[in-house]
């Protein structure tokens, strides 16, 4: 069972790697270019602000502390539990970030559902008919997937399904329908990789005494290797998703862009290009958490999946 | 292969000849092997690593995958198995035929619990063929919870069948979390769910120590005995086919070289190979003596052969031998047949051939310094390795946070432990699996700090491998547990045996000349230098690894289960090796085994540790002659007799308890047959009885 | 499409920016005041940016500082009630000066208190400084006029424009329906539905899906084929908006009119606009639209493309091969594809220049420290008061040059002495004529000491569905008017 | 000096009859896969080496006239919005895109073996310390850290290829310490400090070399990673900059002409594809031969 203690360390750690991971991304930020007065107010007015108005905008925001000031200021404030307001407006970032969370959060299921609905079973028969043209079919298959760039792919798609068939929504978000393109770009490259994932797996678990224990009972075949080889073949799968949520967190910036989806990615970059620092902020915060907690996740499911596996010590 | 199977027979397998295909082309893994169990028999295939004794029981099973059968037949209950359909073959291995598969830590699924493989095992074996994957996934509506909890009650009774304890705790229990005995006789469970006819067993204890062995075997012949089940027991040791097998059946380089009953093939065994691998066990040589063995190797399973496989290594083979066609001669009387184109094989004849080579009269009797009572290292010398109230625990808590909140479980790995090991002299230690010998080890190397005590090497204390200046760790030679494990894969020979010499500051050409001297020492050819670890087989990668500890002239060399991976044959060898050096170059050792056996033949003293403790240290032959301590004397016992229907002592019961929880007292009071109340009282001190010291309350002189 | 076939009045536009931002348009609960047509500003604009009444009907300077301004009668809000002063003054003073932030005092030269009302219908504005563009300045969407009833930040938005806020969806779209009672007429959309398709590609397959009725600014490389398809109408029109190299004229080498002689010798705008731009805009001549009505191309000094005469501008220059930088923002649409004809057309004339493509906010950072020497960048305007374009670009106490001046005396594009002066008298100026006088010769001066390479006269372009008609197009592409959109059969 | 001669021709004798005899290297080239990866490997590296060579026009010359003409037999793949000939952009871009993948994939590579060989040999805090900084790497948005990168230092190729470096070293320094943690504890590194052998010596010489198969498994497949990494950074706009001929940034570039100007975008997509394709089955093929052990790619791409 999970252990206070196993609790406790696993805490601390995380929260060593979020308070990390927000020190770097104010100390970058920081070092970044580009005075965020200037930038805000031309967008915001769409012309050229006038000095007065930058100077007004720069007092406004506190921008004139110094660095370290302006950090523990935000840093108290988090610990409040405000993730402060945009420099665009009075905007909650927290309210921002909400807005978005669910898109990025509906997409990231259905990639991951995509790549797994196919890798799985690729994986899987792919392993069992090894060295057959099956076999080397999904391999080819599964290494275009990881060999296409992502965006070119979804251009392709958007060609073929709405403009060629005439299926499926260009662009967009809130339907089913809306979802299907974004999905298949983004969990294809992810399909691919779990795909191989898998299969080198399932052949390695497949050599496995117990798997010919299972025979030997006289089990027929799909039980033996859907029970008993692939539960054994997912533990090192599960790391991988774990990490991959994150590429899908921030990963989706082109599909975002592409299928016109809000999320936390393009959210991210546009703050950045903007430099909008409240919201940049307060994004890698919030995708250090989700990062932590995903491999949190990862680790307990290890668990629930090899009951060999010891929480403790180790970390993701 | 003249001789018809019986009609009756349960198994029949005909001139079965087995392939892998591999990128070196193929490997006839099997070549033309015929066996028959009949009903309720126990039949013994054994044959030394490498033989294709597991090929051929994979091929009965039809599990020969990734191999192919390409000749001959297998005949289980009338059915032939090379045709069968996959329906068919489900069949026989739910209701006729189970295996048990060789290594118990690999054969049982780790992320099931072990209830869950025994239930399926029943539950396959009810409804052949009525198998649907979301009913064995448990997906709720396909698969009845109270169906599987009334397996699960049925798993329990059989858990209690093969021995196990507690079945009703054990149930829910993850293969990681038994023990290895524990662990093979689930095994056994999952394989006698389905009530079978005949029971494969594949090496089924070579992995286990001789007490837990003991019990298996017991259990297999109750079982044969009471339900009549026929058993294929695969197995590399002579002693185990002597103590339950009805018949044997020896292979070699995938062929049937013999087949009888037990008795005449133990007695009277005809075939040169046979005769050979029987005389090199240490059971039949006398202490201290050298060891006959056998010269070559086994042919590489590639290739063509002609002719016998073994006429290379059988110095009474003829150019028929080596050429033509061998024939197999049935000896009549149901005494078996022979494979073997020598007619001096037929007649039988006792004992020393001349095939294994008894390589000479100990030379100038040096080899034999244990041998002679009292002829044994000065004993006046102050001893060269001593340790002093040595304990070593380790502290399960992991993870720098759990260390700082100070979990505390510490497990007692070696538990105040006195020892000396004197110039020139053989310790050997003995002891189940577990019980520290590795770690006493690792205290003497200094790989490990001993929590309290002290080690002295020359009287001088010494600290861990770190603190130690050049001389004293040159001072003590080590060869690992694993031998292969204990070479870097990556250098080849000369360079892992150069690597010590390095450390040292020998030059290049030293070291070459040095690595060359050492290889001759070991008996490994000058070509050998450059070859890689994988390249080597288990004897000669052992070599290496003596001729590394050896490498800076150390005083003492630990050898951690030297021989406990190799074959008999290659034992043997190993074994001789080691005595000559002794002998030259005046080492002290200290011997590392759990083969009693082995110990007997080579140790001039022997300590028996048991969870982390000396029960018995003493003389070699006083230990093995007349034991002192009831757990010396049970672990002799266990040992399986070659004599024919010798009887194998009662083995000892009970589970061996965690090092982490130690029971209080006597730690062997337990399982101890002569324990009285007292013994949970107190713990024992270490007491002399004449030249030996024990640690029991009930003993007397 | 479903919703067309729903209904045949309703439509659906594609626009190249996000209309949602509620980060940006929280004041408007997260709708783009622009394109929209909910709210309506009290000035408005000519076709040729000339301030036009709106929610005024007129305004007069009193003084200097004074602006009186006369209130249309009869403009029903969104909530049946009548526009009156109260509404006017409420709104600026309780939202646009007070909630904006400061930064709204410097651009429309008001402070918090200076609007009052004089009677029902009659407004007074009083400016921090002589500000005679302010009613051009406040002829922008974001200079809106609501009801103090309006919940902005909530999204309840109460304006007097032909449509009303229906539905805001993030990132996605908004969706406005006809106001029946609208002053200036019923609009014959039912509905509009302004959808964001900022990627160009994918606004341009939703235009060919027909998910839109109507995209601005489709891909360049798909105009030839929209062009030729009868499914499809192409409109261009004018805008505000310039494109030019801007050169740092404090900055060796190019502080050498010869050499920035040279560079505009080398190019041609036309051969530029013909090819990578697919005819889209103006060869250019001078770095402001005409458009706007103080600039006229012809008083303008012309640099015609000939490659010796550049040749012989630059061996008469300090140049001496080495390495200039170009900057360019990469959200600059044809940025790339711009420096790199200019890089190349340069190069022929023995000129090296490194093409620097910058994320906006780096290549503000690096004009604010002047290291560069070119700049591809732009000039253009949300209202009619275009009058910042040269006080900010030109003027030694603009944006651009203010900070260089002030620490060393330099600045970027500004000639200083005279030039000033002229623009000073231009922004000062009550007069159109004396303005328009006083910064023609402004441009003239600039352009004869070649302070920037013009290129072209901004175009955009709107692609329809070829069944939709009676859309209005204006140089400010943002006053677009929708009020007389209908689609045939 | 013969004796030096005669050392360097044994060992060399000696590593030519491990090569050759050895079961790995026949295994490879028993799967086609693996042959037909090391092909394409190999043929861009060709064509890496001599693309400057081959190319039939110069990249950067313009001709406005002929832009956007379709393959010919002048213009094998086409010319670009600026008339610039396709091919032999592709064929100077193959020694850019190549360079990138190899320098950044050498950048990570050492910088994570080195981080996780330290942490899993050290163990106790700076295997701790080490560790979190991974988790650091792991958990901070990649893109980030490539805009910041840029931003900084301005998007030039040469920090493209920073910013790429900087996000990718964790993945190696997990998985480098996997290793390490695992091999520490076999028998001959204990043998070896049995020896007296140095801890930097054991490091170096027993663990390094066991722990560099799945290193070079990943680093394959991370090459294909490195090259997507700067088609993504050149979608958002911190490619390489005009007019360098860098896939990635072309393929961007050229990304609104699919429908018209197909070879635009399609053939440094194409490129782009195969030479993903290629290491990544060479990849595979050295992952059976190497270490058929091995896991996870621990990998995240930008
Ligand atoms: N999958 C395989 N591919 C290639 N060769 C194989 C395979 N399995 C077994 N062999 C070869 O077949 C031969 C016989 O192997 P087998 O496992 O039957 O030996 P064994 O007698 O059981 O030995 P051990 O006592 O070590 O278990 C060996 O030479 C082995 O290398
Ligand atoms: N580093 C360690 N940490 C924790 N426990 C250990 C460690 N090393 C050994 N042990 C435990 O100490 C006990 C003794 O182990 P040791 O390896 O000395 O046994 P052994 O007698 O050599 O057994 P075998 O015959 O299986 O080699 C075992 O219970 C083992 O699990
Ligand atoms: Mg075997
Ligand atoms: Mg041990």
């Amino acid at each position: 069972m999970i252990g206070y203690d196993y609790l406790a360390s696993r805490l601390a750690t995380s929260l060593a790697v979020t308070f990390g991971v927000s020190v770097v991304t104010y100390g970058l930020i920081f070092l970044t270019p580009g005075d965020p007065a200037e930038i805000i107010l031309s967008q915001q007015l769409d012309r050229q602000p006038s000095a007065a108005e930058i100077e007004a905008f720069r007092a406004e925001h506190g921008l004139n502390d110094p660095v370290p000031v302006q950090y523990l200021n935000w840093l108290t404030d988090v610990f409040r539990g405000d993730l402060g307001t945009s420099y665009y407006s009075d905007m909650p970032v927290s309210t921002l970030i909400i807005e978005v969370v669910p898109f990025t959060l509906e997409l990231a299921l259905a990639a991951m559902l995509v790549a797994l609905v196919i890798s799985i079973p690729a994986g899987v028969v792919s392993a069992v008919n090894r060295g057959s043209p099956i076999d080397h079919a999904s391999q080819l298959g599964a290494l275009l997937g990881v060999s296409m760039p992502n965006f070119w792919l979804a251009y392709l798609l958007i060609l073929l399904f709405p403009l060629t068939l005439g299926v499926l929504p260009v662009a967009g978000a809130g339907s089913v329908g809306h979802l299907v393109l974004p999905a298949i770009t983004l969990g294809s490259g992810m399909a691919a990789v779990v795909t191989r994932l898998v299969r080198s797996s399932m052949l390695e678990v497949l050599d496995e005494a117990y798997v010919d224990t299972a025979r030997a009972k006289g089990l027929r075949e799909r039980i033996v290797v859907y029970k008993h080889a692939l539960r054994n073949a997912l533990v090192p799968v599960v790391t991988i998703l774990g990490l991959q949520l994150g590429t899908l967190l921030n990963g989706a910036v082109v599909v975002e862009i592409i299928f016109q989806r809000p999320g936390l990615g393009s959210l991210l970059v546009d703050a950045v290009f903007e430099r909008n620092y409240p919201v940049v902020q307060a994004v890698t915060l919030v995708t250090a958490i989700v990062f932590v907690a995903t491999n949190l996740l990862v680790d307990l499911t290890y668990r629930y999946l090899d009951p060999r596996v010891q929480l403790g010590g180790e970390t993701a | 292969m003249t001789a018809q199977p019986p009609d009756s027979a349960l198994l029949s397998v005909e001139n079965l000849h087995t392939r892998f295909r591999t990128s070196e082309g193929p490997v006839h893994a099997v070549e033309g092997v015929s066996v028959t169990v009949d009903e309720g028999e126990i039949v013994g295939l054994v044959g030394e690593s490498g033989s294709g004794k597991s090929v051929t029981a994979r091929s009965i099973v039809g599990l020969q995958d990734p191999g192919e059968i390409v000749r001959g037949s297998i005949h289980l209950d009338g059915v032939a198995v090379t045709d069968a359909t996959d329906r068919q073959l489900r069949r026989l291995r739910g209701d006729t035929v189970s295996m048990v598969f060789q290594d118990p830590t690999e054969t049982l699924n780790p992320v099931f619990d072990i209830g869950e493989q025994i239930a399926e095992s029943l539950k396959v074996h009810d409804q052949l063929d009525s198998q649907s994957l979301l009913e064995y996934l448990h997906v709720p509506p396909f698969s009845s919870r109270s169906e599987w909890r009334e397996y699960r009650e049925r798993a329990i009774e059989l858990m209690a069948q093969v021995g196990i304890a507690n079945p009703e705790d054990r149930v829910d229990a993850y293969p990681h979390e038994l023990s290895g005995g524990l662990r093979q006789r689930a095994g056994m469970a999952i394989a006698l769910a389905s009530d079978p006819d005949l029971l494969i067993a594949d090496e089924p204890t070579t992995a286990l120590d001789v007490t837990t062995q003991a019990q298996l075997l017991e259990r297999l012949r109750r079982r044969n005995a009471q339900r009549g089940t026929a058993i294929l027991l695969i197995t590399h040791d002579l002693g185990v086919v002597a103590d339950i097998c009805d018949r044997v059946v020896v292979m070699y380089a995938g062929e049937v070289m013999e087949t009888g009953p037990t008795d005449r093939i133990l007695e009277s065994p005809r075939h040169p190979y046979t005769k050979a691998l029987l005389e090199c066990l240490p059971q039949r040589v006398d202490r201290g003596s050298r060891l006959p063995t056998i010269e070559g190797s086994v042919p590489e399973p590639t290739g063509d052969r002609t002719g016998c496989s073994f006429a290379p290594r059988c110095d009474r083979a003829t150019d028929a031998c080596r050429d033509g066609e061998i024939p197999t001669v049935d000896l009549g009387d149901d005494r078996g047949t022979v494979t073997c184109g020598e007619s001096s094989a037929l007649e039988s004849h006792a004992a020393r051939s001349g095939t294994a080579t008894s390589d000479g009269a100990p030379e100038s009797g040096s080899a034999t310094t244990g041998s002679a009572p009292g002829g044994g290292p000065d004993r006046s010398t102050s001893p060269l390795v001593e340790l002093e109230g040595v304990s070593r625990r380790y502290s399960l808590a992991n993870g720098p946070i759990e260390r700082l909140l100070g979990t505390d479980d510490t497990l007692r790995a070696v538990d105040d432990v006195d020892l000396e090991i004197r110039a020139g002299e053989t310790l050997a230690l003995v002891g189940e699996s577990g019980c520290g010998k590795s770690t006493l080890a690792s205290l003497l190397t200094g790989l490990e700090t001993p929590t309290t005590g002290t080690v002295r090497i020359d009287g001088t204390p010494v600290g861990t491998a770190a603190d130690r200046d050049a001389e004293t760790l040159a001072d003590v030679g080590v060869v690992f547990q694993d031998p292969r494990s204990s070479l870097n894969p990556r250098l080849t020979v000369e360079r892992a045996i150069g690597e010590p010499l390095r450390s040292n500051g020998w030059d290049r050409s030293r070291r070459r000349e040095r690595v060359q001297e050492l290889l001759e020492r070991v008996g490994l050819a000058d070509r050998h230098a450059t070859s890689y670890p994988h390249e080597l087989s288990g004897g000669q990668v052992q070599r290496v690894a003596i001729a590394r500890a050896i490498a800076l002239d150390p005083s003492v060399v630990v050898l951690d289960e030297p021989v406990s991976a190799l074959d008999a044959s290659v034992q043997s060898r190993l074994l001789n090796v080691l005595a000559d050096l002794q002998a030259d170059l005046d080492l002290t050792y200290l011997f590392i085994s759990h083969d009693l056996t082995v110990v007997e033949h080579i140790a001039d003293r022997v300590a028996v540790m048991y969870l982390g403790e000396l029960m018995e240290v003493g003389p070699a032959d006083r230990v093995f002659d007349c034991p002192t301590h009831p757990y010396t004397r049970a672990l002799l016992e266990a040992i399986p007799s070659l004599d024919p229907g010798g009887s194998t002592g009662t083995s000892l019961e009970g589970d061996r308890p965690s090092p982490v929880d130690p029971p209080g007292g006597c730690v062997f009071r337990n399982r101890c047959p002569m324990a009285e109340p007292k013994c949970a009282e107190t713990d024992p001190d270490q007491r002399q009885f004449g030249p030996v010291r024990a640690k029991c309350h009930i003993v007397h002189e | 499409a479903g919703d067309r076939a729903a209904d045949e009045t309703a439509f659906t536009i594609g626009l190249a920016s996000d209309p949602t931002d509620t980060s940006r348009y929280d004041n408007w609960g997260g709708m783009a005041p622009y394109w929209t047509r909910v709210i309506e500003p009290l000035v408005w604009g000519t076709d040729d940016m000339q301030p036009k009444p709106w929610l005024a009907t007129d305004w007069t300077a009193t003084d200097d500082t004074t602006w009186v301004f006369d209130l249309r009668k009869g403009v029903p809000f969104h909530n049946g009630e009548e526009l009156t002063a109260d509404d006017v003054v409420h709104t600026f003073e309780e939202n646009i000066l007070t909630e904006r932030g400061d930064f709204v005092y410097g651009w429309l030269h008001l402070e918090p208190g200076s609007v009052t009302k004089i009677d029902d219908y009659t407004v007074e504005f009083e400016t921090t400084d002589p500000f005679p563009g302010f009613p051009g300045t406040i002829a922008h969407n974001m200079i809106d006029i609501q009801h103090p009833d309006a919940d902005r930040r909530a999204g309840k938005i109460i304006g007097t424009g032909p449509f009303t806020l229906e539905e805001v969806r993030r990132g996605q779209h908004i969706r406005v329906e006809r106001f029946a009672d609208y002053w200036g007429g019923d609009p014959t959309p039912t509905a509009l539905t302004f959808r964001a398709a900022e990627d160009e590609t994918t606004r341009t397959d939703l235009l060919e899906s027909g998910e839109v009725d109507l995209i601005y600014n489709p891909s360049k490389g798909r105009l030839p084929a929209l062009r030729e398809s009868d499914d499809v109408r192409v409109d261009a029109q004018q805008s505000a908006g310039a494109i030019s190299a801007w050169i740092n004229i404090h900055r060796e080498p190019t502080d050498d009119v010869d050499l920035r002689r040279a560079l505009n010798h080398a190019i041609s705008q036309e051969e530029l606009v013909r090819t990578v731009l697919e005819g889209v805009g103006e060869p250019a001549r001078g770095p402001i639209s005409p458009v706007i009505d103080w600039v006229d191309e012809d008083e303008l000094p012309t640099y015609e493309r000939d490659q010796d005469a550049a040749r012989e501008f630059v061996d008469r220059s300090a140049y001496d091969g080495e390495e200039l930088t170009c900057l360019v923002s990469a959200d600059m649409d044809d940025g790339r594809t711009i420096s790199q004809v200019l890089e190349s057309q340069f190069d022929e004339i023995g000129v090296d220049v490194a093409i620097e493509l910058l994320e906006n906010a780096s290549v503000k950072d690096r004009t604010d420290r002047g290291e560069f020497h070119l700049q591809v960048g732009s000039t253009g305007s949300n209202s009619p008061g275009a009058d910042y374009i040269m006080w900010e670009n030109f003027h030694t106490m603009g944006v651009d040059n203010k900070d260089l001046y002030e620490a060393e005396g330099t600045g970027l594009y500004n000639l200083g002495g005279e030039v000033d002066d002229l623009i000073e008298t231009g922004y000062q100026s009550y007069d159109p004529a004396a303005k328009r006088d006083a910064y023609v010769e402004a441009q003239r001066r600039i352009m004869d000491a070649a302070v920037v390479v013009p290129l072209f006269y901004q175009e955009y372009v709107v692609a329809a569905d070829a069944a939709v008609e009676g859309l209005e197009l204006h140089p400010i592409e943002r006053f677009a008017e929708w009020r007389d959109l209908t689609r045939t059969a | 000096m013969i004796a030096a001669l005669d050392t360097i021709v044994t060992g060399l004798r000696r590593r030519y009859r491990a090569v050759r005899t050895s079961r790995a290297l026949a295994a490879f080239f028993a799967n086609p896969l693996n042959v037909a990866g090391l092909a394409i490997v190999v043929t861009l590296s060709i064509a890496a080496v001599l693309g400057p060579v081959a190319a039939p026009y110069d990249p950067a010359s313009q001709d406005l006239a002929n832009r956007l003409q379709p393959p010919t037999l002048a213009h094998p793949m086409g010319t670009d919005q600026l008339g610039r000939d396709v091919f032999s952009r592709l064929l100077y871009g193959a020694r850019l895109s190549f360079g990138i993948a190899v320098a950044v994939t050498a950048i990570r590579l050492v910088l994570g073996t080195a981080i996780g060989l330290l942490a899993g040999y050290a163990g106790g805090w700076v295997d701790e310390f080490l560790m979190r900084l991974v988790d650091i790497q792991l958990a901070f948005p990649g893109l980030v850290l490539a805009l910041v990168v840029a931003g900084i230092l301005g998007p030039s190729l040469r920090n493209v290829m920073l910013a790429l470096a900087v996000v990718g070293w964790a993945s190696y320094a997990r998985l480098v310490r996997g290793s390490v943690l695992s091999t520490k504890e076999r028998e001959f590194v204990k043998a070896a400090r049995l020896m007296g052998v140095s801890r930097i010596r054991i490091a170096v010489r027993h663990l390094l070399p066991n722990v560099v198969g799945p290193v070079i498994v990943l680093a394959t497949m991370n090459l294909g990673t490195v090259i997507l990494g700067t088609a993504g950074l050149s979608f958002i706009g911190l490619g390489a900059q005009p007019p360098t001929p860098e896939w990635g940034t072309m393929l961007s570039a050229g990304r609104h002409h699919l429908r018209g100007a197909w070879w635009l975008a399609n053939a440094p997509g194409a490129a782009i594809m195969l030479t993903v394709f290629g290491f990544n089955l060479l990849g595979d093929g050295l992952r059976d031969v190497l270490d058929p052990n091995h896991d996870t790619t621990l990998e995240k791409p930008t």
